[in-house]
């Protein structure tokens, strides 16, 4: 059953520059209970398309130029802005990327916890809250919970911040949670706790999680689809496995054969996508893989459309099983 | 012709035998009864007259550190001396004393104190005040070396010969003009002081009781001081102070800045104010209240010694020892062109150092006039004969610069016209200008080139010894800021002290101020011969408006004007409706020296 | 040289400089009164530009004193080319190009029938002060000693404050320790106190008083480069500087010094304001320039005190806020093309 | 056995940590708590712990850039903390060093031909037409086109800024370069171009590696050996392949487990470790590890473990239960 | 964190020495002292006296004797570090000294004049703040509208023009053109006699003009310093965080970004505080206004030592008090700062 469906989205932004185009064309879909991991390489979109579907995006440079984002058939993007608020945070939350700058170093655990409550169910006592607080601030793994809500961000390691951020998250029992590289900035034993948190989470609550990251491994942990974007387009979107095991576009497959993985042989020479990530500037038309694609031809300088219907995929020259092996 | 500062006992002047136990020495009396009265019958008695000052003073002190300032002029009003001086005829006037007498020695004089004076408080004013006066001002208490120093050296003793006859005895002879007003001392009074170590300190703020017609009343520290009439003044009746010291009150405002002082005055908020800079007469004196007639104008002429202002050559600096240069730089200077021009043709040229003094002065004097063609020739001669790129005169490569000190940016306008006028001879004048404090220590440790500065003139006769003699030459701390050393000026100088003998102290003052004027050390610049006031409507004065040594119209210490409450009434409400009167000013040149 | 290219940084920065309108039309408009008034003997002089005299060519402006005799003037002293333009014009024995202002800023001009200061006319267009003397001529040459004053001013601070604070944010320790002490006790010494006591003892000359006020006004800077220095020197490209063996000073000087340039450059408008600003109020109290310099300070205090003669005032006052604000116009701008709030909020 | 290229020993670097009102050292970060390690020329050695446990500072330490509390290191039979400053500045032409942030490690303000220029300079390696020469043949060596000379760091991207750190990094001909997190910071499809150009040059130079890196994917491809830091020390060093297939400490167990493994069909069926790492200020007694050890017991608590083994070292009073 | 306050407390101590040492050593340095004043009025101010001390043969001259007792009258007659050592060892029993102008201890003219200044200080400092802060926050978020624009200029013109000359335009307007508002002083004269009420009327009825010039100036700093911490906090990544758990725009702003805004400001306190105690001698001297910045230049000119050491005493230490203050805001306000 899909929560949120996200259609034909563009998103532009005004820079120095001039406008340039960030997000092109992407659609995708949530369900209930799932966990959608989005990857892609540094400022492919990820967290521009995170944060447009709550219209978060910094104003007046972010503009949303076309597309719906519609949660249980309402369009978000239309709402007017009261009504908005109602979705933020209670029926779909957010966990950013570095949990230190995203939580407000001026004011307690406890307070900031505090607004959500008071916000979304003003009729609660501050006796209840401080109560709930706690409560899921234990769900989350943090002991001494209660003493934890008198204490400054500053004050936490860098775990216990995003452990924080997600008990702020759950706090309103939110449908859709949408994690923005929540384990980035963490060490591997820490971010395999985080990891373990969500999905019991996910598995708990029918939870359904957009989970965004670059790394490849992570995905393949948590996920249950998968959507690669590059250069601001979606290029490929399937189930982890069919993901995993046969990717269909280029760049996915460059990615995944260019990972050093534990079973290759050490001090070899690892397979590599040649040439860099262009700069969203200065895009052209066609596919934006192209210049670094093997398999790129004339065709390539036009749009390549998404084809395929559960595993969707935008490429001219599509990988084939036979070039995986 | 004008021969009022001669002193001829006039003959009017009785002369009694007053009988005294004590008294030895057989004396004339003298007193003067018959001398015109100055002040207007018509005068009315009350109100608050409104002033004021531009820094709140540091003392109320009448001697000791600080009791010099600009305040001293009011305090030293509040107290009597023995004896007046009638400011037309210069004539002595009884005030504590009613008579006086001259001793045979030349030095001592007699007195006869008023038995009806009275301290403020109600206490008699006898002879033991003035042998205390004598005493409190050799007091090394008082922190007043210049007053220790005067009462030691110059007033010798005081002696008493019953309650009411006292005898003052100057430390040298002079003529009995200057003798009389030399020994004229005031009393202090002796039930208040009590000379403790921190006598400074103790009675910084105290009020001593006065013999005066006024005393401070109310006070309040940096923003105002009110005087107050005593009631029942003892010497309200007496003749010559009838009919003055009117307002009952005077209120002094503190206000330091002079241009906010002067929008006060606009607004009605004070009485009177002193215009006789151009820059205000013709400058700031303008407008609404005075087209209105609500603020009348007057300029009143005098005739009292004249403060010396000029430029002052340090005549041991190494450029300026060469007298020609000295007098190249006063044909440099075109005084007249300042006087013509930022001075409005108001002030006069001044002549020479002692001017006002009458039989004293040597009016043959002329200053050195404004010639290029002198200037330059003597320069010239003198051996400054090259000139540099910027036109300066130089002489084995040393270019002719001098240093010009002043203190009052109000004069800058005038320096830079010499400044100008300087250059066109080739030399270069740097002006320096200093605040009050470092400037007169840099003129009295003789570091100056050109002083710029007026000294206050005063007294009867010309003072030559602290000015030019050799014995203050070269030394810091004393007046001689020309270090003129001269032989034969120096025994000029000791015989005119020594002299007690008019005539020939006038010859000898009079060839002194040619040697001053032939050895080029000082170029006289600028006299004012008058004075001149903006006053409210409502403020009143005699019909005749002041007198010779009016040098102020709404005097606090000669008390002649008045407050009239009708007009002043009727003014306030006529500003008020916009009913306005004729504009005027008054000119008044009964006084006036060269007419 | 890295320091005098323009990175690409700088091209940037100098790009949104340019766009901030306000600023950049402040600093082209500054820079050009500025290189004018370099030259404001040729506009503003009582010297003529050329004389041509019985056939001779003269050019006075930038020359020694040529007096009046050469030109058949009654004078041992300069020519008066105003009168010689006249009278070459009567006699037609030649010509004179007068600068646009006939009147040096500190020549006296009483030939007019009444007292001083003269109203604004056409020989004088903004006026004479107090003692004659041309208003116009007065401000422009006022602005040339008051920039000029503040940007060597500005220099000599910079190149003490920026070393002694990079020494201390460098070296830090015992070196900053004192050096913040004595900073302290340095930057409480009250400056009108010494400006007095010099003013005493000497003619306070420009020199002088560019002395006096780098003595008192280097330790502004300090503070920040002492913090920038101190941050710049624990970065990355630092360390790696170090790991290729390059010695203390060039770090210093070739690194560090040149990352702090931003912030050093945010802050010049700003010290030249305050340079401005200082020069006037010293000139104003009379603890400034000669009086005879012209000066800002010295016309503003002519002005008020002589209120009723509002070109004076006014005509400073307008001087001193026109400039004063577009320097700090320019500050702004610099100030935001070099740190642009990226203007966002959140809806 | 012949000497390695560098051998430390028993390396302390402690930072004193100031409190009160005299500022008097109340106690120390110990970054770096009695570490010992010998690497081979044109040997890899990777080093792996989690953040703030002193691999920095290790690597730090060994180029000199931070003067060592205890210890001693030997680079190339030379006992560098004894060094005078030029002798230091010889060796370091001997020793380099790659940063993990491409950003900050490249000054701004120079251009690439400066930046790769100045160790030319700094060692006088030949005049200014020779210099060039260099720069160009050393931008080509990492794959960055001539035109780079002239242009600022900030107009490339992460993974071409750091080939301008290896290039400068590589341009005096090191024998051992400290690589610290050379990787981190670039996204995976860069990643694998510079980890070919490392192995490349290595290759090409016989260039010794320290190669410091979080992601234990990265280090295991790259090095020979590898050394597993925990809050300080070192808990287990061994050879690669030992270490991967037969973890011997319960940290390296738990960091190998927690490896996400890019293959949907492997999922970690481990329990996670729990716990943050305790603070370097103040390490827990015995083995620093015990407090979220699952084997600990109360001889952990009080006594500290010794590296102890022959090929493959480790520091654990319990390995041969844990494995 | 109380240790980093007793070892700022602690070094205040070596501090405050060098700087009133330094200032003391200048003091003696500074020619024209209380002697040289005394011998200038009484050859000057003759012409005032013109009767009483008129007199022929008298030269005016002291002696050296003379001269030395006014020396030691004044404390000039010992070596400037034991002179120094006194008046130290005075102030510990908080004896500031007797001023040589006024002849009253140098601490009842302060007490007179500081609740002026104080008066004038906190006025002025409510004044920019109340201003400051919203119209930082205005500027930010209306940021490059005909607001801001406005704005901007206004405040550097205030900025640009020195507050004298202000304080000058202002009386000329207001006071003498105009006649709304008094010419100077602090209060009226018949002060005393009048009601509470009218007493606090009066007193701000005199402060309008003064506080007008004081605070023209003023502005431009603070309000750029809240507009751009404003602007810079408006896109915090917490900002976005209150954003996104359903604050609105204003709530995330007063609550969110707000707070973090005002911590610069809050290092600045101190020192602005005494920066105004200090106050302007110019203004005060203009508006008639008797404040310690007058006081402090009147006596620099007639230099009244004990009266110029005692200001110059406590502005150093209020100066230095108030960068501690200002750290201990900054410690309040920002719970990260950990100054050790
Ligand atoms: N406020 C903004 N103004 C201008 N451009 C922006 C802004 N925010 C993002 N972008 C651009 O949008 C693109 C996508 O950015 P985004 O932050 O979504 O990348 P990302 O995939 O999340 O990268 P990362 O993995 O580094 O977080 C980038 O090229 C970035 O330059
Ligand atoms: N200059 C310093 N002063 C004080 N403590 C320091 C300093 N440098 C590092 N530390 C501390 O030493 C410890 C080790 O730091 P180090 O940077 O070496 O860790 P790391 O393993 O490199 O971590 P990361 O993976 O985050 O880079 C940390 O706790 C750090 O806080
Ligand atoms: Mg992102
Ligand atoms: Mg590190």
């Amino acid at each position: 059953m899909t929560v949120l469906s996200v259609d034909n989205i563009s998103i532009d932004f005004d820079t120095d520059d001039g406008v340039i185009n960030v997000i092109d064309q992407l659609s995708f879909t949530l369900n209930k209970g799932e966990i959608l991991g989005i990857v892609g390489e540094s400022g492919c979109g990820k967290s521009v398309t995170a944060m447009s579907l709550l219209k978060l995006l910094p104003q007046p440079a972010a503009h949303y130029r076309s597309g719906q984002v519609s949660y249980n058939g309402t369009d978000l993007w239309a709402c007017q802005l009261d009504q908005l608020k109602q979705y933020r945070g209670k029926k779909i939350a957010m966990i950013f990327q570095e949990p230190m700058t995203a939580l407000n170093p001026v004011y307690t655990i406890g307070k900031q916890l505090a607004e959500i409550y008071q916000l979304h169910f003003p009729e609660k006592t501050s006796q209840q809250i401080i109560q709930a607080s706690g409560e899921i601030l234990s769900q989350v793994g943090i002991a001494e919970a209660q003493q934890r809500l008198t204490e400054y961000p500053h004050q936490l390691s860098g775990g216990m911040r995003q452990r924080v951020m997600i008990a702020m998250a759950l706090a309103c029992e939110p449908d859709i949670l949408i994690a923005d590289e929540p384990t980035t900035a963490l060490d591997v034993t820490i971010q395999a706790q985080i990891l373990a948190l969500i999905t019991d989470l996910q598995q708990q609550r029918q939870l359904s999680v957009i989970f965004i990251t670059h790394d490849l491994g992570v995905i393949a942990q948590l996920c249950d689809r998968v959507m690669v974007m590059y250069a601001g387009r979606m290029v490929e979107s399937a189930d982890v496995y069919t993901l995993f095991e046969q990717p269909k576009h280029p760049y996915t497959h460059g990615l995944l054969q260019a990972l050093p993985r534990l079973t290759d042989t050490p001090k070899t020479k690892l397979n590599t996508i040649e040439g860099i990530v262009p700069a969203i500037a200065d895009l052209g038309q066609g596919c934006r893989f192209a210049d670094r694609c093997d398999f790129a031809s004339e065709q390539c300088q036009s749009q390549p459309c998404v084809v395929g219907d559960s595993h969707q995929f935008a490429c001219w020259h599509p990988i084939t099983a036979e070039q995986i092996l | 012709e004008d021969n009022l500062t001669a002193w001829q006992p006039l003959d009017g002047i009785e002369i009694v035998q007053y009988p005294s136990t004590t008294l030895k020495e057989a004396v004339d009396w003298q007193t003067n009864n018959s001398d015109s009265v100055f002040a207007a019958e018509e005068a009315i008695r009350g109100g608050m007259q409104r002033d004021y000052i531009g820094s709140f003073p540091m003392t109320f002190r009448t001697v000791g550190p600080d009791s010099n300032g600009g305040f001293a002029g009011y305090i030293r009003s509040l107290n009597l001396s023995l004896l007046d001086k009638h400011p037309n005829s210069q004539q002595p006037l009884p005030s504590l004393a009613t008579h006086w007498a001259f001793g045979a020695d030349g030095k001592t004089v007699y007195y006869r104190l008023d038995p009806d004076a009275r301290w403020s408080d109600g206490k008699p004013v006898t002879a033991d005040d003035y042998l205390y006066a004598i005493d409190f001002m050799r007091a090394k208490e008082i922190i007043a070396p210049f007053y220790n120093n005067y009462f030691t050296e110059q007033i010798v003793g005081i002696t008493k010969y019953d309650d009411y006859t006292i005898a003052v005895e100057s430390g040298n002879a002079k003529p009995q003009d200057e003798l009389l007003f030399a020994t004229a001392i005031s009393p202090q009074p002796q039930h208040f002081y009590k000379l403790t170590d921190n006598w400074v300190r103790d009675y910084n703020w105290k009020i001593p009781p006065v013999t005066g017609a006024y005393n401070i009343g109310a006070f309040k520290k940096g923003k105002y001081i009110d005087f107050y009439r005593n009631e029942d003044w003892w010497a309200n009746d007496k003749k010559y102070y009838r009919h003055r010291f009117n307002p009952d009150t005077l209120r002094l405002k503190v206000i330091r800045n002079d241009d906010v002082a002067f929008r006060y005055f606009l607004k009605g908020e004070i009485d009177t104010f002193t215009l006789v800079m151009p820059r205000l007469w013709h400058g700031k004196a303008q407008g609404k209240p005075f087209d209105n007639g609500y603020i009348i104008k007057a300029k009143f002429y005098n005739d009292v010694p004249v403060p010396s202002s000029g430029m002052w050559l340090n005549s041991a600096d190494p450029i300026l020892q060469d007298i020609a240069v000295r007098k190249a730089l006063a044909h440099a200077v075109n005084v007249d062109k300042v006087i013509s021009t930022v001075l409005r043709n108001d002030y006069e040229r001044l002549n020479t150092h002692h001017q006002g003094y009458g039989d004293y002065s040597n009016t043959s004097i002329r200053p050195r006039l404004f010639d290029l063609a002198k200037a330059n020739h003597i320069l010239d001669q003198a051996g400054w004969d090259t000139k540099d790129s910027n036109g300066i005169r130089l002489k084995n490569g040393q270019p002719l610069s001098l240093r010009v000190t002043y203190m009052s940016d109000d004069h800058t306008p005038r320096l830079v016209i010499l400044r100008e006028s300087a250059r066109k001879a080739g030399i270069d004048l740097k002006l320096q200008f200093l605040d009050m404090s470092t400037g007169f220590k840099q003129v009295l440790e003789k570091k100056h080139q050109i002083a710029w500065m007026g000294w206050g003139e005063g007294g009867i006769a010309p003072r030559f010894w602290q000015h030019y003699h050799s014995d203050n030459a070269n030394k810091p701390q004393t007046n001689n800021i020309t270090n003129t050393a001269d032989p034969i000026m120096d025994g000029k100088i000791e015989q005119y002290r020594r002299s007690i003998d008019r005539d020939e102290r006038i010859k000898l003052a009079q060839q002194l101020e040619q040697m001053i004027y032939d050895k080029a050390i000082f170029i006289p610049t600028f006299a004012v011969p008058y004075t001149r006031s903006g006053y409210w409507r409502w403020m009143k004065l005699p019909p005749w408006m002041g007198t010779k040594e009016t040098t102020a119209l709404f005097s606090f210490g000669a008390g002649l004007h008045w407050i009239d409450p009708t007009v002043k009434a009727e003014v306030v409400a006529s500003k008020k409706s916009g009913v306005s009167y004729p504009a005027e000013t008054i000119v008044n040149d009964d006084f006036k020296v060269s007419k | 040289m890295s320091m005098f290219t323009l990175s690409p940084q700088g091209k940037r920065q100098w790009q949104r400089f340019k766009a901030i309108k306000r600023g950049y039309y402040s600093a082209v408009l500054l820079v050009g009164l500025l290189l004018l008034s370099c030259f404001a003997e040729l506009l503003i002089s009582n010297r003529a530009l050329v004389v041509n005299y019985q056939g001779e060519f003269y050019f006075p402006t930038y020359g020694a004193v040529i007096d009046g005799q050469n030109f058949g003037q009654q004078r041992a002293f300069e020519t008066d080319y105003r009168d010689l333009k006249q009278t070459l014009k009567d006699s037609g024995e030649g010509w004179v190009i007068m600068p646009p202002v006939p009147y040096s800023p500190t020549e006296i001009d009483l030939n007019l029938t009444d007292f001083p200061p003269y109203p604004p006319s056409l020989q004088h267009w903004l006026g004479t002060d107090t003692s004659g003397r041309d208003v116009l001529a007065r401000l422009v040459y006022g602005f040339r000693t008051a920039m000029a004053f503040s940007l060597i001013l500005l220099i000599c601070n910079y190149i003490i404050g920026v070393s002694i604070g990079c020494l201390m944010g460098f070296l830090g320790g015992k070196v900053d320790l004192f050096g913040q002490r004595i900073i302290e006790i340095w930057s409480n010494v009250p400056f009108l106190y010494v400006i007095m006591i010099i003013a005493s003892i000497i003619v306070p000359s420009f020199w002088t008083l560019v002395v006096l006020m780098v003595l008192f006004g280097w330790m502004g800077i300090t503070w920040y480069m002492r913090t920038v220095t101190y941050r710049e020197a624990s970065r990355e490209y630092v360390m790696a500087a170090r790991a290729i063996g390059a010695s203390q000073s060039r770090i210093l000087f070739r690194h560090i010094l040149p990352n702090t340039i931003s912030l050093l450059v945010t802050f010049i408008p700003f010290s030249i304001a305050a340079g401005i600003s200082s020069l006037t109020a010293l000139d104003y109290l009379g603890f400034g320039l000669p009086k005879t310099t012209p000066s800002w300070g010295d016309l503003l205090a002519q002005g008020t005190n002589n209120l009723q003669y509002e070109w004076i005032v006014l005509s400073v006052i307008v001087a001193m806020t026109v400039v004063l604000t577009m320097v700090t116009f320019i500050g702004e701008a610099i100030r935001e093309a070099f740190d642009p709030k990226k203007y966002a909020y959140f809806k | 056995m012949t000497e390695p290229l560098l051998r430390v020993c028993d390396l302390v670097k402690f930072y004193p940590v100031k409190a009160g009102v005299f500022k008097k050292t109340v106690a120390h970060v110990q970054a770096v708590n009695g570490v010992s390690l010998t690497i081979a020329a044109g040997e890899t050695l990777g080093l792996v712990g989690e953040s703030g446990c002193g691999k920095s500072t290790l690597g730090r330490t060994i180029l000199q850039l931070e003067t060592a509390s205890a210890g001693e290191i030997v680079f190339d039979g030379q006992h560098l903390d004894q060094l005078s400053a030029s002798q230091l500045k010889k060796v370091r032409q001997k020793l380099q060093v790659i940063f993990q942030d491409p950003y900050e490690s490249l000054n701004s303000r120079h251009t690439v031909g400066q930046i790769i220029e100045e160790p030319l300079i700094i060692h006088r390696r030949g005049d200014a037409a020779e210099r060039k020469l260099n720069v160009l043949a050393l931008l080509q060596k990492v794959g960055l086109p001539a035109t780079a000379v002239d242009k600022f760091p900030h107009e490339f991207s992460g993974g071409q800024r750091q080939r301008i750190g290896i290039a400068r990094a590589i341009a005096l001909a090191p024998e051992l370069i400290v690589c610290d997190e050379p990787v981190s910071a670039l996204d995976v499809s860069i990643q694998s171009q510079i980890i070919n150009l490392l192995l490349e040059l290595q290759q090409e130079m016989g260039l010794a590696l320290l190669f410091i890196a979080h992601d234990l994917s990265v280090v295991r491809h790259i090095s020979d050996r590898i050394a597993v830091m925990y809050l300080g020390k070192i808990v287990e060093i061994a050879n690669a392949d030992d270490i991967y297939r037969n973890p011997r400490h319960p940290y390296t167990q738990a960091l190998i487990s927690a490896i996400p493994i890019p293959d949907p069909r492997q999922r970690s069926k481990h329990q996670p470790l729990a716990g943050d790492v305790p603070s370097p200020i103040n390490p827990p007694s015995g083995c620093s590890f015990h407090t979220r050890c699952p084997h600990a017991d109360t001889l952990c608590k009080s006594q500290e473990p010794i590296l102890q083994g022959e090929q493959q070292q480790v520091a654990c009073h319990h390995w041969q239960q844990s494995t | 964190m109380t240790s980093y306050f007793i070892r700022r407390l602690l070094l205040i101590v070596p501090t405050f020495i060098g700087i009133t040492l330094l200032i003391f050593a200048i003091t003696r340095a500074v020619p024209g002292g209380p002697i040289e004043r005394l011998i200038q009025q009484q050859s000057m101010a003759a012409s005032e006296a013109a009767s009483a001390s008129s007199d022929t043969t008298s030269g005016s001259s002291l002696s050296d004797q003379q001269l030395d007792e006014l020396r030691a009258y004044y404390g000039f007659d010992k070596p400037v570090l034991i002179s120094y050592g006194i008046w130290l060892s005075k102030l510990v029993q908080f004896d500031l000294g007797i001023s040589t102008r006024y002849h009253e201890p140098v601490w009842h003219l302060i007490r007179d004049r500081l609740p002026v200044s104080l008066f004038y200080a906190f006025a002025t400092l409510i004044i920019t703040y109340g201003i400051c802060i919203p119209l930082g926050i205005i500027k930010a978020i209306k940021h490059q509208t005909v607001i801001d624009n406005t704005s901007s200029i206004l405040v550097f013109i205030g900025y640009a023009v020195p507050g004298y000359v202000v304080g000058i335009s202002l009386i000329t307007l207001f006071a003498s053109h105009w006649d709304v508002f008094p010419l100077g002083g602090f209060s009226s004269d018949d002060y005393d006699s009048l009601s509470l009420g009218n007493k606090i009327l009066d007193i701000l009825y005199h402060a309008v003009l003064p506080l007008a010039a004081y605070v023209a100036g003023s502005f431009a700093q603070l309000t750029l310093i809240v507009k751009n911490t404003l602007m810079d906090n408006l896109a915090a990544d917490y900002v976005r965080t209150a954003v996104a758990k359903g604050l609105d725009y204003k709530q995330a702003i007063f609550g969110h970004a707000l707070r973090n805004s005002l911590i610069p400001l809050a290092t600045g306190f101190g020192s602005s505080l005494t920066a105004v105690l200090g106050g302007s001698f110019l203004i005060e001297a203009i508006f008639n206004i008797d404040g310690m910045g007058l006081l402090g230049y009147e006596s620099v000119l007639e230099r009244d030592y004990p009266v110029v050491m005692g200001i110059l005493a406590i502005s150093a230490l209020l100066f230095l008090l108030g960068n501690i203050l200002s750290d201990f805001f900054v410690a309040l306000a920002d719970p990260r700062v950990k100054f050790e």
